[in-house]
């Protein structure tokens, strides 16, 4: 525990050091990720020692504020939590430093690291606080530091309306967690987490507000549709490493938060575990199909983030449905998916968000309409990204798959045999979990194809360059760890849960992890066989004449870059098909007559919950509370009267 | 006595119905002026009666008098003539209707005060609490109703004077401090609000405070 | 290890083209020609293994990487599919996911080297893949789920076991559908009519063999084969789920098996030389109708 | 005596100093006095507050002047925020009079009334008579109110005259209220001289008159109520914040607002302990907090002047404290921290404002652009203080309004808490809409960027610094007072 307390504190001092030396961009910069790579390494200790050993650590300190107390505790949940966001974090950081230097001419970098180093130590407190008065303050702390992140670019105005759309959902977030901290700590009659066990003996109907409040409260954070409207303006606005560690673990302190609720609320209503999945596929389903319309890199991502969110969120749904139809399968094997899924999309999600960093870095340029041809350009970021991008599709051999696969099976092994309670959540999520597995690989497939492959489509690809190795170190860790982890999840699993899981889940456990050891058997086949093609075929072509030409263009003479497909294009024909959900605005002024104008076309997919629910909402809460506008009208003697009609309403009404 | 007592009070009840109904400035001030005189000499004299003239009602009355009495209709005076206004324009209530108004208000008064009988009020006169009341009630009539700042002004002394007569119908003889303090506000008030006056006239020609609509959201 | 483990990939790998060549057949019985010989696409893929290989200069490794990845990962999928009673050599609960996102795998790497060479034929139909597929992949899970709970099991080995052929006797009904929904489903993800016409030359109008444009020499080679072993497997699926048939000999089941393979081969071939390719548009209704298939089954089977 | 003559001090000093301005003429020795005075005030009100946190309640004149910790804790924020505005005055007016909007020969007048003002309100704390305690209140608009057109436009003059009339209207409705709770304790045994000191009414609650006290509680919420800016009493707050100068609004949202809010407090307790507990008082309070935070709500949407949308602030802010004391508990005692952090960051936040509109010239939100370039310092004290003030951790209104929902969820009032939140998100939401704009936003007016002077970053500096501490945590000795002033409004 010291560690993780020196690793606060690390946090701390450094972020004050970069802030003091904000003249400096290199003492800054040196400060800001000197402080942020030993924090996290300082506090990736005690994580792992409570992962592997199984003993949760406690520490508490008095804390001079009426109803808190500075108590911490890092159990298996927290350690779980914790190890991602070290990791991530220390990595961004490295990323971060050759990233944001060369803002350094414009912008204060010392804040800029201040508020990451604060951001990381916020969200580990998050993790560990045991206490709801610190749970909440590290949980504003949080939301403040990456809201000044997110406005890095404040002086541009998509930047701006980023950052207020964040921080009022957030905050609206936050209003709903203090009305549910607050009720559940009357109830329990202390602040303390450790004394909350014992509301699982409330009525249902307590608890059940309580699971209301904390998946509108967490989910805001977690982007939960329709509360994701932040994260597709946010994390493009954001600097990528930022983007990076928001989207690969800050928004899982939102799911981080809610299975620490549901840990103390006891045995789950049915209907608890229905909200969760309709939750979880209402995300994955419409945020995969967001991402598919986007043509912004990072807006795509932001939206996968939503979707990977869902399949979390489902996971989290037949967890639920497992526990309170007693059937183990469907809550060991579906509660371990979606916290291994936590795990893999902090990495993959991490990663591809430093690579479009990159591509950022590189080329200056977000619309993937006008990329193209960088993977010759930049190779590396290419190869990292092609890794990410295997990973969020689920695809094997590579992580996703791990994640995705353990919840499938436990609604294969756990649901479909079961009796139509368990069956029909088991059959949607399969149903609806394919359907994002396929359109995933549309979307990815786009985003790389499009973005690295082909030629490019604008001027500014000509000189796209690498970047530097700091930056690609941390990319590379990144995507290395992908493949890891896909390939050693048989292991990794058991090892961890086996301090956490009784011996009858274990026993359980171990059943999808022979299936994931197998699957691991069959990926190392894969690469053999691979390794085997590829001698072969070039056994075969060493003897024989290798030419290059041009790309087959159909006998047409004068191709231009500016023919191929578009990232719009390619995703054309799925929009057109699921514009029911995604409402595409598109504007076409065809060529008319003999000698046309020129003709033009544009398409772009606007939020459908912004633009349909929160936007008209709020104006008209707006308009309504407008209409109080006229009491203040300027004349004195009403004025002095809604005094005297004031005193006269309360005389009869109080008297 | 007590029948002298009762007439002083409907004069001034009656001071105040002509307060409400009167449109010239000519008649408002020096009624204000009469009003203070009355409250002046009739107060004090009923509390203290029983007791003998006392320091303490000596000094009130040598103090209120020239105050309510004379300097209050004074400083109004000075005001109407460095603005040069005569009388007051057209009320958002026309007079008939602010006198309907006011006995709407006198019934008011005497109903506030059954309310408060029998809950052992130190009541030295039954007219005193109504009295009190109503005239409280016509000075913010004044104020709400009447368009000219001066006639603001002019209902706000109404109801000081009112609640001059509260205090003595509820607290009795109060501290003599006190009484001061309260007075020596009213009379700052009123000095500042006349000053206030100069400077709106100064500034915009008129002191039609319905016209003072510029701030508002 | 039982040797007898290799059986199913050792079928699909020798016979698979084959199947081709009795589709082929069977459309120049229909149009009366003569047609090709029946190993026409040995021939074929011998020719191309000899050649050198022409590429664009736009290309990276991902083109070339792409056909070595989809004639790997449909050669994995051979490895978890039984035949003829015989387990496959990778069974474990859950391998049908493993099989469905393996042939994901195929198709991600096959768009991207489509992608890679620029083209915008080649973009417009990974375009298509993509979206059809993922409709696809929905009715195959869909019909994953009735076998999963008629069988109760998670892997296609214990799926098509010896007690098999019980289960699709109280649950006929269903596995008709069912097969109805993965023949629909093996149309689609071997481009074959109606919804995509492997002989037309026309690029705008085709899915899958435009997006191999550009392949050529070995490359074409795998990836011919690569669609040979792709319609093998997902043929074999189709015809165990609709003729389950059990002798309780191995060989005579194998021999059953392989002669399904073959009447598979002439129920496309029928197909295809009945049917007109249908408007591109109009294809993920055929992919809806497959869904909605293997859903009345899956009603029939929760009932 | 002693401990008398501190009391003495407290109210005789500022009046001196303000008679010391009027004699002389130069604006030099007027600032030096002003300080002088000010910063004399400010070790007497901790010195005073020390002798009351040993002694405990301090009393001189015969009981006539009082001090207990909950007046002695209104007495030094008074000077604290007395100070800041005083040390932010010495910079703001030299450069009005630079853009001819100030006339120094007023400068004698206006350190006068400054100085008065902070006397008048020492004797609503210091006196133990509620006559006095109104005699104050009512000094207080009387000397303020040309404090507000100071700069002699139509609309400064407007709101002057609106807020003279309202106040003193209200504030008139008060004394009934103060009259009649003589009148509850009429059968009271004890001089007739004690009947309206608050100590001898404190002890002697139970037995006071319940109906008479209920019908004066009423009275004085309202009166005293509008001077604090209770809705709907609240029409003249705006237009006078917005008109006045910088340092007088900061006083006004500051510390005027919470010396009406004070009586309020004093009389709670009589009223409650009069009506044998039953939270009858405590629920018109809550009654009107939860009224005023939704006003204020209201009228923050679409704000379009800087200034006004503070005012509008201030109003929520007296709001949440009225919903915090109606609750009792811990509710009271988050209150009166709420008052402190309100009275750190309020004034900071007018401070800053003023100087944008200063700078910029005009009152208009959407005039103020890019103030991050143009001047650093206040553009992030305004920023931080506003993130402050809509109660974002890790600032101490978070931890106060945290405190309230407490007590809110303690009384298990549902409708309270959603309204509570509602207003406190519109708040946040319409607070936040422009404060982007005005700090980064593109700005089409050619406009010097500032120097900055060390004073002003002491000026922005402390307050943040002051909230950012008590959002971390709270001394022991700074919650030992809170808990005895809390004490003494619940009646212990």
């Amino acid at each position: 525990m010291t560690f993780f307390l020196y690793s606060l504190s690390i946090f701390l001092v450094s972020g004050l050091l970069a802030l003091i030396s904000k003249r400096s961009a290199f003492l800054s910069s040196f400060f800001g990720i000197a402080g942020c790579v030993a924090g996290c390494v300082l506090g990736l200790i005690p994580s792992i020692q409570v992962l592997l050993s199984g003993q949760g650590l406690s520490f508490s300190f008095p804390w001079a504020m009426p109803l808190g107390a500075f108590v911490l505790n890092i159990d298996f949940l927290s350690a779980f939590f914790l190890v991602p966001v070290f990791v991530l974090c220390a990595l961004a950081g490295l990323y971060g430093g050759q990233y944001l230097y060369s803002y350094r001419s414009t912008h204060c970098l010392g804040f800029s690291w201040f508020c990451f180093n604060i951001l990381v130590g916020s969200m580990a407190l998050v993790i560990v606080a045991a206490n709801a008065l610190l749970f909440l303050l590290a949980w504003e702390l949080m939301a403040l530091a990456s809201f000044f992140l997110v406005i890095f670019e404040a002086k541009k105005e998509s930047v701006r309306k980023a950052g207020w759309m964040y921080l009022i959902t957030t905050h609206i977030g936050t209003a709903f967690l203090l009305a549910m901290f607050l009720l559940m700590a009357q109830s329990a009659k202390s602040m303390n987490f450790m004394d909350w066990d014992k509301l699982e003996y409330l009525p249902s109907l307590a608890r059940g507000i309580f699971f209301i409040l904390a998946v509108v409260g967490f989910g805001a954070k977690a982007g939960f549709m329709p509360l994701h409207i932040w994260l597709p303006e946010a994390h493009p606005a954001a600097p990528s490493h930022v983007s990076s560690v928001m989207s690969g673990v800050m928004i899982k302190t939102g799911i981080y938060g809610l299975i620490r609720i549901l840990s103390f609320l006891g045995f789950p209503s049915f209907w608890w575990g229905w909200t969760l999945l309709a939750i979880g596929i209402i995300s994955g389903v419409l945020g995969i199909l967001f991402a598919l319309a986007q043509s912004d890199l990072k807006r795509l991502l932001a939206y996968s983030t939503v979707e990977n969110v869902g399949i979390i969120t489902m996971g989290l749904g037949i967890t639920l449905l497992g526990i309170a139809y007693q059937i183990p399968v469907l809550t060991v094997i579906g509660f371990v998916g979606s916290l291994f899924h936590v795990l893999n999309h902090a990495l993959y999600k991490g990663l591809l968000f430093l690579c479009a960093g990159a591509v950022l870095h590189g080329t200056g340029m977000r619309d993937i309409n006008l990329m193209g041809g960088l993977l010759k350009r930049m190779r590396y970021t290419g190869l990292f990204f092609l890794a990410g991008a295997i990973a969020i599709c689920g695809l094997p051999p590579l992580n996703g798959f791990g994640s995705e696969f353990l919840i499938y099976f436990a609604c294969f092994t756990g649901g479909i045999p079961g009796s139509h309670n368990v069956a029909i959540p088991a059959l949607a999520l399969i149903i609806f979990l394919s359907l994002i597995g396929g359109l995933s690989i549309a979307c990815f497939s786009k985003a790389f194809g499009i973005a690295f492959s082909g030629e490019p489509r604008h001027e500014s690809m000509n000189h796209a360059h690498d970047t530097g190795w700091l930056m690609k170190i941390p990319m590379g860790i990144l995507a290395l760890s992908c493949i890891l982890v896909g390939f050693l999840s048989p292991c990794l699993l058991p090892r961890i849960f086996q301090n956490y899981l009784s011996a009858e889940h274990l026993g359980i456990l171990e059943k999808a992890t022979f299936s994931l050891s197998q699957i691991t058997i069959a990926s190392i086949v894969f690469l053999f066989l691979l390794g085997i093609l590829a001698l072969v075929r070039s056994l075969l072509l060493c003897v024989r004449k290798v030419e290059t030409t041009v790309t087959w263009d159909c006998g047409y003479a004068a191709p231009t870059a500016r023919m191929q497909y578009t990232g719009t294009s390619f995703s054309q024909i799925l929009v057109e098909f699921y514009n029911f959900f995604l409402r595409v605005k598109q504007k076409l002024s065809a060529p008319k007559g003999l000698f046309p104008e020129p003709g033009s076309f544009s398409m772009e997919t606007p939020d459908l919950f912004q633009e349909k629910v929160f936007s008209p909402l709020f104006v008209r809460t707006g308009n309504v509370l407008c209409i109080l506008h006229t009491l203040q009208h300027g004349r004195i003697h009403l004025y002095v009267l809604y005094i005297i009609v004031m005193l006269i309403v309360l005389l009869l009404w109080k008297l | 006595m007590e029948q002298l007592i009762n007439m002083l009070m409907v004069v001034i009840l009656l001071t105040n119905l002509l307060l409400l109904g009167s449109s010239r400035m000519g008649t408002c001030i020096p009624t204000l002026g009469f009003q203070g005189i009355l409250l002046g000499l009739a107060l004090p004299v009923l509390l203290f009666l029983p007791q003998g003239i006392t320091t303490h009602i000596l000094v009130l009355v040598l103090i209120t008098i020239p105050l309510r009495g004379i300097l209050f209709p004074f400083i109004l005076f000075r005001v109407i003539r460095k603005t040069n206004i005569q009388r007051e324009i057209e009320p958002f209530i026309s007079y008939p209707v602010s006198i309907f108004l006011g006995i709407l208000a006198l019934v008011l008064a005497f109903w506030m005060n059954s309310r408060l009988t029998g809950m052992s009020v130190p009541s030295l006169h039954p007219l005193l609490l109504p009295v009190a009341f109503y005239t409280i009630l016509v000075g913010l009539i004044l104020i709400v109703s009447r368009k000219l700042a001066i006639n603001q002004v002019l209902g706000y002394i109404v109801m000081e004077n009112g609640m001059y007569v509260l205090g003595i119908a509820f607290a009795g003889e109060v501290h003599l401090l006190l009484e001061l303090g309260v007075l020596m506000d009213v009379f700052v008030a009123v000095f500042v609000m006349s000053i206030a006056i100069y400077r709106i006239s100064r500034e915009f020609d008129h002191i039609d405070v319905n016209q003072l609509q510029n701030l508002k959201d | 290890m039982n040797a007898n483990l290799f059986i199913p990939t050792l079928f699909a790998v020798v016979f698979a083209p084959l199947i081709l060549g009795i589709i082929n057949r069977t459309k120049a019985f229909f149009g009366g020609r003569h047609g090709q010989p029946f190993l026409q696409l040995y021939y074929d893929l011998f020719k191309l293994l000899r050649k050198g290989a022409t590429y664009s200069k736009t290309t990276t490794y991902i083109f070339r990487l792409g056909p070595m990845v989809g004639l790997v990962c449909v050669l994995l999928a051979t490895t978890l599919v039984p035949f003829g009673g015989i387990r496959s050599f990778l069974c474990f609960p859950g391998d049908i996911l493993l099989f469905a996102y393996i042939l994901g795998l195929m198709r991600f790497f096959t768009v991207l080297a489509a992608l890679d060479t620029g083209s915008s034929f080649e973009g417009m139909g990974a375009a298509r893949e993509v979206h059809f597929s993922a409709l696809a992949e929905v009715a195959f899970f869909l019909g994953l789920i009735v076998l999963a709970k008629a069988t109760s099991s998670a892997s296609f080995s214990d799926m098509y076991s010896s007690s098999f052929p019980y289960i699709w006797i109280a649950n006929s009904t269903q596995m008709l559908l069912v097969g109805v929904a993965f023949f629909l489903v093996l149309l689609t993800e071997n481009a074959r009519i109606p919804v995509d016409d492997p002989n037309t030359h026309l690029e705008l109008t085709m899915i899958h063999e435009v997006m191999v444009l550009d392949h050529s020499g070995p490359d074409f080679a795998f990836i011919l084969y690569g669609s040979a072993l792709k319609l093998w497997v997902l043929g074999t699926i189709f015809t165990q789920t609709i003729f389950p048939f059990r002798s309780g000999s191995i060989y005579l089941d194998l021999l059953f098996s392989f002669l399904a393979m073959i009447v598979l081969g002439v129920i496309v071939g029928i197909v295809e030389s009945t049917m007109a390719r249908l408007r591109l548009l109009r294809v993920p209704q055929l992919l809806v109708a497959a869904a909605a298939l293997s859903t009345v089954a899956l009603v029939l089977s929760m009932r | 005596m002693e401990d008398g003559l501190i009391l003495w001090a407290l109210l005789v000093i500022p009046f001196l100093g303000g008679f010391c301005c009027i004699l002389s003429s130069k604006g030099f020795t007027i600032r030096w006095i002003a300080c002088a005075t000010v910063w004399t005030m400010l070790a007497t009100a901790f010195v005073s507050l020390w002798i009351v946190s040993i002694e405990g309640a301090i009393q001189a004149a015969h009981g006539w002047l009082f001090l207990d910790m909950l007046s002695s804790y209104h007495v030094v924020l008074l000077q604290v925020v007395f100070a800041l505005s005083t040390l932010f005055a010495k910079s703001y007016f030299p450069a009005e009079i630079a853009h001819n909007a100030f006339n120094s020969a007023l400068l004698p007048r206006y350190g006068m009334l400054w100085l008065s003002a902070l006397g008048a309100m020492n004797l609503v704390f210091v006196s133990n008579n509620i006559g006095i305690m109104w005699v104050g209140v009512e000094a207080t608009t009387l000397i303020t109110a040309f404090l507000i057109c100071i700069h002699v436009t139509p609309k400064s003059l407007e709101a002057m005259w609106k807020y003279l009339i309202m106040c003193s209207v209200g504030v008139a409705l008060a004394f009934i209220g103060t009259m009649l709770v003589g009148a509850a304790g009429g059968n009271l045994k004890g001089s007739h001289s004690q009947s309206l000191l608050w100590t001898f009414l404190y002890e002697n609650a139970g037995s006071l008159n319940p109906f008479f006290m209920k019908m004066a509680f009423l009275f004085l919420v309202v009166g005293y109520g509008t001077k604090a800016g209770f809705a709907p009493m609240h029409s003249w707050l705006p237009d006078a914040h917005s008109q006045a100068p910088a340092p007088v609004s900061a006083l006004f949202s500051g510390f005027l607002l919470s010396t009406a809010f004070y009586c309020i407090m004093r009389y709670l307790p009589l009223v409650e302990m009069a009506t044998g507990k039953t939270g009858w008082a405590m629920d018109i309070l809550v009654f009107f907090g939860l009224f005023s935070i939704i006003i204020a709500a209201a009228f923050m949407v679409f704000q379009q002047d800087i200034k006004r949308l503070l005012a509008y602030s201030s109003i929520e802010h007296i709001g949440i404290m009225a919903v915090g004391l109606g609750l009792g508990g811990v509710g009271t005692f988050a209150a009166l921290f709420h008052l402190l952090n309100h009275s750190m960051g309020k004034p900071l936040c007018f401070f800053s404002a003023g100087k944008l509109v200063q700078i910029y010239g005009t009152n208009s939100i959407y005039r103020i652009k890019n103030a991050l370039k143009i001047t650093p310092v206040w553009a992030t004290g305004f920023f931080l203080s506003f993130l402050a003030l809509i109660g974002m951790a890790p600032f101490a209104i978070f931890m106060s309004k945290f405190q309230i929902l407490k007590a809110i969820i303690e009384k298990a009032d549902y409708i309270s808490l959603a309204l509570f939140l509602f207003g406190c998100a519109v708040v946040f939401i319409s607070a936040l809409r422009y404060m982007l704009l005005i700090l980064w936003g593109e700005s089409e007016a050619n406009i010097h960027p500032q120097k900055a002077y060390k004073k002003d970053i002491f000026l922005v500096a402390f307050p943040m610094l002051v909230l950012l501490i008590l959002g971390l945590f709270m001394p022991e000795f700074l919650q030992n007072i809170l808990q005895k002033a809390a004490n003494i409004i619940q009646g212990y």
